[in-house]
Protein backbone atom coordinates (compact mmCIF):
# COMPACT_ATOMS: atom_id res chain seq x y z
CA UNK A 1 0.00 0.00 0.00
CA UNK A 2 1.43 3.24 -0.90
CA UNK A 3 0.16 6.89 -1.22
CA UNK A 4 2.32 9.46 -3.22
CA UNK A 5 1.45 13.35 -3.58
CA UNK A 6 2.87 15.44 -5.73
CA UNK A 7 2.26 19.40 -6.28
CA UNK A 8 3.92 20.14 -9.77
CA UNK A 9 4.67 23.57 -11.15
CA UNK A 10 2.54 24.67 -14.27
CA UNK A 11 0.90 21.74 -16.20
CA UNK A 12 1.36 17.91 -15.56
CA UNK A 13 3.25 16.20 -17.74
CA UNK A 14 2.53 13.10 -19.18
CA UNK A 15 2.21 9.91 -16.95
CA UNK A 16 5.33 7.61 -17.34
CA UNK A 17 4.38 4.93 -15.25
CA UNK A 18 0.67 3.92 -15.39
CA UNK A 19 -0.91 0.84 -13.81
CA UNK A 20 0.40 -2.34 -14.48
CA UNK A 21 3.55 -1.00 -16.33
CA UNK A 22 5.04 0.06 -12.88
CA UNK A 23 7.44 -1.03 -10.24
CA UNK A 24 4.60 -1.71 -8.06
CA UNK A 25 2.58 -3.60 -10.35
CA UNK A 26 5.58 -5.93 -10.44
CA UNK A 27 5.42 -7.10 -7.53
CA UNK A 28 1.86 -6.57 -6.41
CA UNK A 29 0.23 -9.50 -8.18
CA UNK A 30 -3.56 -8.58 -7.07
CA UNK A 31 -3.54 -5.56 -8.59
CA UNK A 32 -6.84 -6.11 -11.26
CA UNK A 33 -7.57 -2.71 -11.62
CA UNK A 34 -5.81 0.62 -12.39
CA UNK A 35 -7.64 3.92 -12.96
CA UNK A 36 -6.22 7.65 -13.70
CA UNK A 37 -8.59 10.28 -13.90
CA UNK A 38 -7.02 13.74 -15.16
CA UNK A 39 -8.75 17.15 -14.78
CA UNK A 40 -8.40 19.37 -18.16
CA UNK A 41 -8.88 23.54 -18.03
CA UNK A 42 -11.86 23.40 -20.32
CA UNK A 43 -11.90 26.90 -22.45
CA UNK A 44 -15.52 28.04 -20.79
CA UNK A 45 -15.39 29.07 -17.21
CA UNK A 46 -18.89 29.75 -16.35
CA UNK A 47 -20.14 31.64 -20.05
CA UNK A 48 -16.99 32.95 -20.38
CA UNK A 49 -13.98 31.76 -22.44
CA UNK A 50 -10.47 31.87 -20.44
CA UNK A 51 -7.21 31.56 -21.82
CA UNK A 52 -5.76 29.36 -18.44
CA UNK A 53 -6.33 28.79 -14.87
CA UNK A 54 -4.10 29.85 -12.32
CA UNK A 55 -3.99 27.39 -9.51
CA UNK A 56 -2.84 28.91 -5.96
CA UNK A 57 -1.79 26.46 -3.24
CA UNK A 58 -1.23 27.40 0.36
CA UNK A 59 1.66 24.88 1.50
CA UNK A 60 2.46 23.10 3.48
CA UNK A 61 -1.31 22.79 4.25
CA UNK A 62 -1.97 21.73 0.76
CA UNK A 63 0.29 18.68 0.50
CA UNK A 64 -0.65 17.60 3.81
CA UNK A 65 -4.61 17.59 3.17
CA UNK A 66 -3.78 15.53 -0.23
CA UNK A 67 -1.68 12.83 1.62
CA UNK A 68 -3.91 12.61 4.53
CA UNK A 69 -7.00 12.45 2.08
CA UNK A 70 -5.37 9.72 0.35
CA UNK A 71 -4.47 7.31 3.02
CA UNK A 72 -8.19 8.00 4.25
CA UNK A 73 -9.24 6.53 0.72
CA UNK A 74 -6.73 3.77 0.72
CA UNK A 75 -7.86 2.47 3.77
CA UNK A 76 -11.27 3.17 3.31
CA UNK A 77 -11.68 1.55 0.14
CA UNK A 78 -9.00 -1.01 0.71
CA UNK A 79 -6.67 0.32 -2.46
CA UNK A 80 -3.35 -0.67 -3.12
CA UNK A 81 -1.95 2.43 -4.09
CA UNK A 82 -2.91 6.25 -4.73
CA UNK A 83 -0.96 8.71 -6.45
CA UNK A 84 -1.85 12.20 -6.97
CA UNK A 85 -0.67 14.88 -9.16
CA UNK A 86 -2.03 18.85 -8.87
CA UNK A 87 -0.76 21.89 -10.63
CA UNK A 88 0.22 25.34 -8.88
CA UNK A 89 0.55 28.02 -11.53
CA UNK A 90 -0.70 28.35 -14.66
CA UNK A 91 -2.34 25.96 -16.84
CA UNK A 92 -3.15 26.48 -20.18
CA UNK A 93 -6.87 25.51 -21.91
CA UNK A 94 -6.53 22.03 -22.95
CA UNK A 95 -3.32 21.04 -20.56
CA UNK A 96 -3.99 19.00 -17.00
CA UNK A 97 -3.75 20.51 -13.78
CA UNK A 98 -4.70 17.05 -11.84
CA UNK A 99 -4.07 13.37 -11.94
CA UNK A 100 -4.98 10.84 -9.63
CA UNK A 101 -4.05 7.13 -10.18
CA UNK A 102 -5.10 4.04 -8.41
CA UNK A 103 -4.38 0.42 -7.87
CA UNK A 104 -7.20 -1.38 -6.48
CA UNK A 105 -7.83 -5.27 -6.67
CA UNK A 106 -11.29 -4.98 -8.38
CA UNK A 107 -12.94 -2.29 -10.36
CA UNK A 108 -15.66 -1.10 -7.74
CA UNK A 109 -13.42 0.36 -5.16
CA UNK A 110 -11.01 1.99 -7.68
CA UNK A 111 -14.21 3.74 -8.85
CA UNK A 112 -15.65 4.95 -5.81
CA UNK A 113 -12.03 6.10 -4.14
CA UNK A 114 -11.81 7.96 -7.23
CA UNK A 115 -15.14 9.56 -6.53
CA UNK A 116 -15.07 10.51 -3.35
CA UNK A 117 -11.42 11.44 -3.73
CA UNK A 118 -12.26 14.26 -6.37
CA UNK A 119 -15.40 15.42 -4.31
CA UNK A 120 -13.56 15.66 -1.14
CA UNK A 121 -10.47 17.41 -2.42
CA UNK A 122 -12.72 20.11 -4.11
CA UNK A 123 -13.74 20.82 -0.37
CA UNK A 124 -11.27 20.54 1.88
CA UNK A 125 -7.87 20.84 0.00
CA UNK A 126 -6.73 24.52 0.36
CA UNK A 127 -5.60 25.04 -3.71
CA UNK A 128 -7.58 28.06 -5.35
CA UNK A 129 -8.20 28.39 -8.95
CA UNK A 130 -8.64 31.78 -11.06
CA UNK A 131 -9.73 32.24 -14.64
CA UNK A 132 -7.33 33.81 -16.54
CA UNK A 133 -8.56 35.94 -19.79
CA UNK A 134 -7.16 36.57 -23.03
CA UNK B 1 -12.71 49.90 45.81
CA UNK B 2 -13.70 48.55 42.27
CA UNK B 3 -12.46 45.73 40.63
CA UNK B 4 -9.97 45.69 37.49
CA UNK B 5 -10.46 43.59 34.43
CA UNK B 6 -6.93 43.65 32.58
CA UNK B 7 -7.80 42.21 29.23
CA UNK B 8 -4.85 42.07 26.82
CA UNK B 9 -5.60 42.26 22.80
CA UNK B 10 -3.76 40.46 20.51
CA UNK B 11 -3.10 40.88 16.82
CA UNK B 12 -4.32 37.90 14.73
CA UNK B 13 -3.37 37.78 10.90
CA UNK B 14 -5.47 35.49 8.67
CA UNK B 15 -4.17 34.48 5.29
CA UNK B 16 -6.95 34.68 2.34
CA UNK B 17 -6.95 33.30 -1.21
CA UNK B 18 -8.61 32.92 -4.30
CA UNK B 19 -11.78 34.90 -5.18
CA UNK B 20 -11.63 36.68 -1.88
CA UNK B 21 -7.87 37.77 -1.96
CA UNK B 22 -8.66 39.75 -5.18
CA UNK B 23 -11.90 41.27 -4.36
CA UNK B 24 -10.60 42.40 -1.02
CA UNK B 25 -7.53 43.88 -2.96
CA UNK B 26 -5.37 41.65 -0.08
CA UNK B 27 -3.79 38.81 0.91
CA UNK B 28 -3.73 38.96 4.67
CA UNK B 29 -6.32 40.54 7.59
CA UNK B 30 -5.06 41.50 10.80
CA UNK B 31 -7.63 41.59 13.41
CA UNK B 32 -7.49 42.04 16.88
CA UNK B 33 -9.19 39.62 19.72
CA UNK B 34 -8.90 38.82 23.42
CA UNK B 35 -6.13 37.09 24.52
CA UNK B 36 -7.61 34.34 25.47
CA UNK B 37 -9.60 33.90 22.07
CA UNK B 38 -10.63 31.09 20.68
CA UNK B 39 -11.11 30.89 16.81
CA UNK B 40 -14.29 31.22 17.12
CA UNK B 41 -13.59 34.45 18.08
CA UNK B 42 -11.31 35.07 14.99
CA UNK B 43 -14.71 34.71 12.50
CA UNK B 44 -16.35 37.35 14.74
CA UNK B 45 -13.57 39.81 14.26
CA UNK B 46 -13.41 39.15 10.63
CA UNK B 47 -17.61 39.56 10.31
CA UNK B 48 -17.01 42.79 12.59
CA UNK B 49 -14.28 44.12 10.48
CA UNK B 50 -16.46 43.33 6.87
CA UNK B 51 -20.01 43.52 7.94
CA UNK B 52 -20.54 43.08 3.85
CA UNK B 53 -18.84 39.76 4.32
CA UNK B 54 -20.37 38.70 7.86
CA UNK B 55 -21.63 35.82 6.66
CA UNK B 56 -18.80 34.18 4.69
CA UNK B 57 -16.65 35.48 7.95
CA UNK B 58 -18.76 33.71 10.42
CA UNK B 59 -19.04 30.54 8.96
CA UNK B 60 -15.66 30.38 6.89
CA UNK B 61 -13.61 27.00 8.36
CA UNK B 62 -10.08 28.80 9.46
CA UNK B 63 -6.98 26.55 9.45
CA UNK B 64 -4.47 26.83 12.57
CA UNK B 65 -0.67 26.60 11.39
CA UNK B 66 -2.15 23.93 8.80
CA UNK B 67 -4.52 22.35 10.01
CA UNK B 68 -8.37 22.81 10.35
CA UNK B 69 -8.96 23.31 14.23
CA UNK B 70 -12.45 23.20 16.50
CA UNK B 71 -14.19 26.62 16.79
CA UNK B 72 -13.53 25.80 20.33
CA UNK B 73 -9.18 25.62 19.98
CA UNK B 74 -7.73 28.52 21.89
CA UNK B 75 -5.54 31.04 19.42
CA UNK B 76 -2.36 33.03 19.88
CA UNK B 77 -0.75 35.83 17.57
CA UNK B 78 1.82 33.80 16.53
CA UNK B 79 -0.13 31.28 15.00
CA UNK B 80 -0.83 31.17 11.41
CA UNK B 81 -4.09 31.52 10.61
CA UNK B 82 -5.79 30.78 7.05
CA UNK B 83 -9.06 30.69 5.95
CA UNK B 84 -9.66 27.71 3.76
CA UNK B 85 -13.11 28.48 2.04
CA UNK B 86 -14.35 28.49 -1.60
CA UNK B 87 -11.16 26.44 -2.70
CA UNK B 88 -12.10 24.24 -5.84
CA UNK B 89 -8.84 22.56 -7.27
CA UNK B 90 -8.75 19.78 -9.46
CA UNK C 1 -18.00 12.52 -30.42
CA UNK C 2 -16.23 9.63 -31.16
CA UNK C 3 -15.88 5.91 -30.67
CA UNK C 4 -13.27 3.42 -31.03
CA UNK C 5 -12.93 -0.35 -30.59
CA UNK C 6 -9.50 -2.67 -31.01
CA UNK C 7 -9.88 -6.00 -30.20
CA UNK C 8 -5.72 -6.76 -29.68
CA UNK C 9 -3.82 -10.17 -29.80
CA UNK C 10 -2.02 -10.78 -26.00
CA UNK C 11 -1.57 -8.47 -23.77
CA UNK C 12 -2.45 -4.66 -24.40
CA UNK C 13 0.93 -2.43 -24.54
CA UNK C 14 1.00 1.30 -22.88
CA UNK C 15 -1.63 3.77 -24.13
CA UNK C 16 0.11 6.24 -26.51
CA UNK C 17 -2.14 8.70 -26.22
CA UNK C 18 -3.59 9.62 -23.05
CA UNK C 19 -6.46 12.17 -22.39
CA UNK C 20 -5.36 15.87 -23.18
CA UNK C 21 -2.35 14.77 -25.36
CA UNK C 22 -4.01 13.32 -28.11
CA UNK C 23 -5.24 15.33 -31.34
CA UNK C 24 -8.85 15.07 -30.25
CA UNK C 25 -7.90 17.53 -27.36
CA UNK C 26 -6.23 19.80 -29.15
CA UNK C 27 -9.60 20.72 -30.78
CA UNK C 28 -12.06 19.69 -28.14
CA UNK C 29 -11.57 22.32 -25.69
CA UNK C 30 -14.56 21.17 -23.89
CA UNK C 31 -13.01 18.55 -22.53
CA UNK C 32 -12.69 18.83 -18.99
CA UNK C 33 -11.99 15.33 -17.43
CA UNK C 34 -10.62 11.95 -18.82
CA UNK C 35 -10.55 8.31 -17.18
CA UNK C 36 -8.69 5.72 -18.01
CA UNK C 37 -9.54 2.45 -16.48
CA UNK C 38 -7.04 -0.84 -16.86
CA UNK C 39 -8.26 -4.09 -16.64
CA UNK C 40 -5.00 -6.42 -14.74
CA UNK C 41 -4.91 -10.31 -14.75
CA UNK C 42 -4.69 -11.45 -10.87
CA UNK C 43 -2.45 -13.88 -9.92
CA UNK C 44 -5.58 -15.79 -7.77
CA UNK C 45 -8.66 -17.07 -9.84
CA UNK C 46 -10.55 -17.81 -6.38
CA UNK C 47 -8.74 -19.44 -4.52
CA UNK C 48 -6.36 -21.06 -7.11
CA UNK C 49 -2.83 -19.73 -8.56
CA UNK C 50 -2.94 -18.80 -12.28
CA UNK C 51 -0.59 -18.22 -14.74
CA UNK C 52 -2.22 -16.44 -17.32
CA UNK C 53 -5.66 -15.86 -18.31
CA UNK C 54 -7.21 -17.13 -22.29
CA UNK C 55 -9.60 -14.53 -23.42
CA UNK C 56 -11.63 -15.76 -26.75
CA UNK C 57 -13.46 -13.54 -28.46
CA UNK C 58 -16.55 -14.35 -30.29
CA UNK C 59 -16.30 -12.17 -33.50
CA UNK C 60 -17.39 -10.02 -35.60
CA UNK C 61 -20.48 -10.34 -32.72
CA UNK C 62 -18.00 -9.15 -30.14
CA UNK C 63 -16.48 -6.35 -31.72
CA UNK C 64 -19.66 -5.31 -32.97
CA UNK C 65 -21.32 -5.56 -29.63
CA UNK C 66 -18.74 -3.52 -27.56
CA UNK C 67 -18.99 -0.59 -30.41
CA UNK C 68 -22.79 -0.79 -29.88
CA UNK C 69 -22.20 -0.36 -26.14
CA UNK C 70 -19.83 2.57 -26.38
CA UNK C 71 -22.38 4.03 -28.77
CA UNK C 72 -24.81 4.31 -26.19
CA UNK C 73 -22.91 4.87 -23.22
CA UNK C 74 -21.59 7.82 -25.54
CA UNK C 75 -25.05 8.95 -25.86
CA UNK C 76 -26.38 8.83 -22.78
CA UNK C 77 -23.77 10.55 -20.42
CA UNK C 78 -22.87 12.72 -22.91
CA UNK C 79 -19.26 11.68 -23.14
CA UNK C 80 -16.85 13.74 -25.64
CA UNK C 81 -14.84 10.40 -26.83
CA UNK C 82 -14.84 6.33 -26.27
CA UNK C 83 -12.11 4.34 -26.71
CA UNK C 84 -12.38 0.22 -26.02
CA UNK C 85 -9.02 -1.68 -26.11
CA UNK C 86 -9.67 -5.95 -25.30
CA UNK C 87 -7.22 -8.19 -25.72
CA UNK C 88 -8.05 -11.83 -27.05
CA UNK C 89 -5.73 -14.76 -26.45
CA UNK C 90 -3.23 -15.38 -23.37
CA UNK C 91 -2.60 -12.54 -21.10
CA UNK C 92 -0.16 -13.33 -18.12
CA UNK C 93 -0.57 -12.54 -14.56
CA UNK C 94 0.06 -8.45 -14.31
CA UNK C 95 -0.78 -7.58 -17.83
CA UNK C 96 -3.49 -5.68 -19.25
CA UNK C 97 -6.65 -7.19 -20.58
CA UNK C 98 -8.91 -3.94 -21.06
CA UNK C 99 -8.66 -0.63 -21.27
CA UNK C 100 -11.34 1.68 -21.68
CA UNK C 101 -10.33 5.63 -22.23
CA UNK C 102 -13.10 8.11 -21.84
CA UNK C 103 -13.06 11.68 -22.63
CA UNK C 104 -16.29 13.92 -20.73
CA UNK C 105 -16.65 17.76 -19.52
CA UNK C 106 -17.24 16.89 -16.50
CA UNK C 107 -15.70 13.98 -13.77
CA UNK C 108 -18.73 12.41 -13.00
CA UNK C 109 -20.00 11.67 -16.48
CA UNK C 110 -16.67 9.86 -16.88
CA UNK C 111 -17.12 7.97 -13.58
CA UNK C 112 -20.36 6.83 -14.43
CA UNK C 113 -20.37 6.07 -17.84
CA UNK C 114 -16.92 3.96 -16.82
CA UNK C 115 -18.88 2.21 -14.63
CA UNK C 116 -21.80 1.12 -16.60
CA UNK C 117 -19.91 0.70 -19.63
CA UNK C 118 -18.13 -2.45 -17.66
CA UNK C 119 -20.87 -3.94 -15.67
CA UNK C 120 -22.63 -4.35 -19.38
CA UNK C 121 -19.35 -5.50 -21.05
CA UNK C 122 -19.30 -8.44 -18.85
CA UNK C 123 -22.91 -8.98 -19.28
CA UNK C 124 -23.48 -8.74 -22.93
CA UNK C 125 -20.41 -8.99 -24.96
CA UNK C 126 -19.14 -12.26 -25.76
CA UNK C 127 -16.10 -12.74 -24.59
CA UNK C 128 -14.68 -15.55 -22.42
CA UNK C 129 -12.19 -16.09 -19.95
CA UNK C 130 -10.18 -19.15 -18.93
CA UNK C 131 -7.83 -19.68 -16.33
CA UNK C 132 -4.40 -21.00 -17.29
CA UNK C 133 -2.45 -23.18 -14.50
CA UNK C 134 0.97 -22.87 -13.77
CA UNK D 1 -59.10 -40.77 -46.35
CA UNK D 2 -56.84 -39.40 -43.49
CA UNK D 3 -54.95 -36.34 -42.91
CA UNK D 4 -51.08 -36.21 -43.98
CA UNK D 5 -48.81 -33.75 -41.49
CA UNK D 6 -45.49 -33.34 -43.20
CA UNK D 7 -43.16 -31.44 -40.77
CA UNK D 8 -39.73 -31.28 -41.92
CA UNK D 9 -36.82 -31.16 -39.76
CA UNK D 10 -33.80 -28.76 -39.70
CA UNK D 11 -30.39 -29.42 -38.06
CA UNK D 12 -29.35 -25.76 -35.94
CA UNK D 13 -25.84 -25.47 -35.20
CA UNK D 14 -25.33 -23.89 -32.01
CA UNK D 15 -21.74 -22.98 -31.28
CA UNK D 16 -20.30 -22.84 -27.73
CA UNK D 17 -17.75 -20.98 -25.56
CA UNK D 18 -15.89 -20.56 -22.41
CA UNK D 19 -16.26 -23.04 -19.91
CA UNK D 20 -19.10 -24.54 -20.78
CA UNK D 21 -17.27 -25.48 -24.33
CA UNK D 22 -14.31 -26.97 -22.13
CA UNK D 23 -17.02 -28.75 -20.10
CA UNK D 24 -18.78 -30.99 -23.21
CA UNK D 25 -15.89 -31.16 -24.81
CA UNK D 26 -16.75 -29.54 -27.86
CA UNK D 27 -17.49 -26.15 -29.59
CA UNK D 28 -20.83 -26.48 -31.37
CA UNK D 29 -23.61 -28.28 -30.60
CA UNK D 30 -26.11 -29.93 -33.42
CA UNK D 31 -30.08 -30.27 -32.55
CA UNK D 32 -33.07 -31.13 -34.64
CA UNK D 33 -36.20 -28.20 -34.61
CA UNK D 34 -39.13 -28.47 -36.82
CA UNK D 35 -38.84 -26.23 -39.85
CA UNK D 36 -40.95 -23.38 -39.01
CA UNK D 37 -39.06 -23.12 -34.86
CA UNK D 38 -38.24 -20.38 -32.91
CA UNK D 39 -35.39 -19.42 -31.46
CA UNK D 40 -36.91 -20.92 -28.18
CA UNK D 41 -37.43 -23.84 -29.99
CA UNK D 42 -33.54 -24.27 -30.13
CA UNK D 43 -33.20 -23.68 -26.52
CA UNK D 44 -35.71 -26.42 -25.70
CA UNK D 45 -33.94 -28.73 -28.07
CA UNK D 46 -30.58 -27.58 -26.41
CA UNK D 47 -31.90 -28.77 -22.65
CA UNK D 48 -33.85 -31.85 -24.02
CA UNK D 49 -30.22 -33.18 -25.35
CA UNK D 50 -28.36 -32.10 -21.96
CA UNK D 51 -30.90 -32.77 -19.06
CA UNK D 52 -28.18 -32.44 -16.59
CA UNK D 53 -27.59 -28.76 -18.05
CA UNK D 54 -31.63 -28.38 -18.38
CA UNK D 55 -32.08 -24.89 -16.50
CA UNK D 56 -28.98 -23.66 -18.28
CA UNK D 57 -29.81 -24.21 -21.74
CA UNK D 58 -33.71 -23.36 -21.37
CA UNK D 59 -32.66 -19.99 -20.25
CA UNK D 60 -29.52 -19.23 -22.00
CA UNK D 61 -29.28 -16.46 -24.38
CA UNK D 62 -28.67 -17.04 -27.89
CA UNK D 63 -27.30 -14.89 -30.79
CA UNK D 64 -28.38 -15.79 -34.29
CA UNK D 65 -26.09 -13.90 -36.86
CA UNK D 66 -24.00 -12.02 -34.32
CA UNK D 67 -26.99 -10.51 -32.37
CA UNK D 68 -28.99 -11.09 -29.58
CA UNK D 69 -32.74 -11.90 -30.62
CA UNK D 70 -35.90 -12.34 -29.23
CA UNK D 71 -37.16 -16.14 -28.06
CA UNK D 72 -39.88 -15.65 -30.88
CA UNK D 73 -37.84 -14.95 -33.44
CA UNK D 74 -37.66 -17.29 -36.58
CA UNK D 75 -34.69 -19.49 -37.12
CA UNK D 76 -33.07 -21.22 -39.86
CA UNK D 77 -30.54 -24.31 -40.77
CA UNK D 78 -28.38 -21.53 -42.30
CA UNK D 79 -28.25 -18.94 -39.10
CA UNK D 80 -25.48 -18.71 -37.11
CA UNK D 81 -26.18 -19.47 -33.64
CA UNK D 82 -24.40 -18.74 -30.96
CA UNK D 83 -24.77 -19.70 -26.78
CA UNK D 84 -23.79 -16.01 -25.11
CA UNK D 85 -23.73 -16.81 -21.49
CA UNK D 86 -21.45 -17.21 -18.49
CA UNK D 87 -19.39 -14.09 -20.15
CA UNK D 88 -17.21 -12.61 -18.18
CA UNK D 89 -14.11 -10.01 -20.11
CA UNK D 90 -12.19 -7.47 -19.04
Amino acid sequence: MSVAIHIVDGPLQDATNYGAQNSLAQTATNIGATLVFEGVVRALEGARHIRALEYEAYEPMASRTLAGLAQDILATHGLISITVEHSRGQVSVGERSFRLSVQSTHRKEALAATDEFITRMKCDVPIWKSPVYS
Amino acid sequence: MGTHCYTSIVIVRVLIFGELARELSCKEIAVDVVSTAKVRDVNFALAAKFPAKSQLFQTARLAVNHAFTSPDSPINSSDEVALIELVGGG
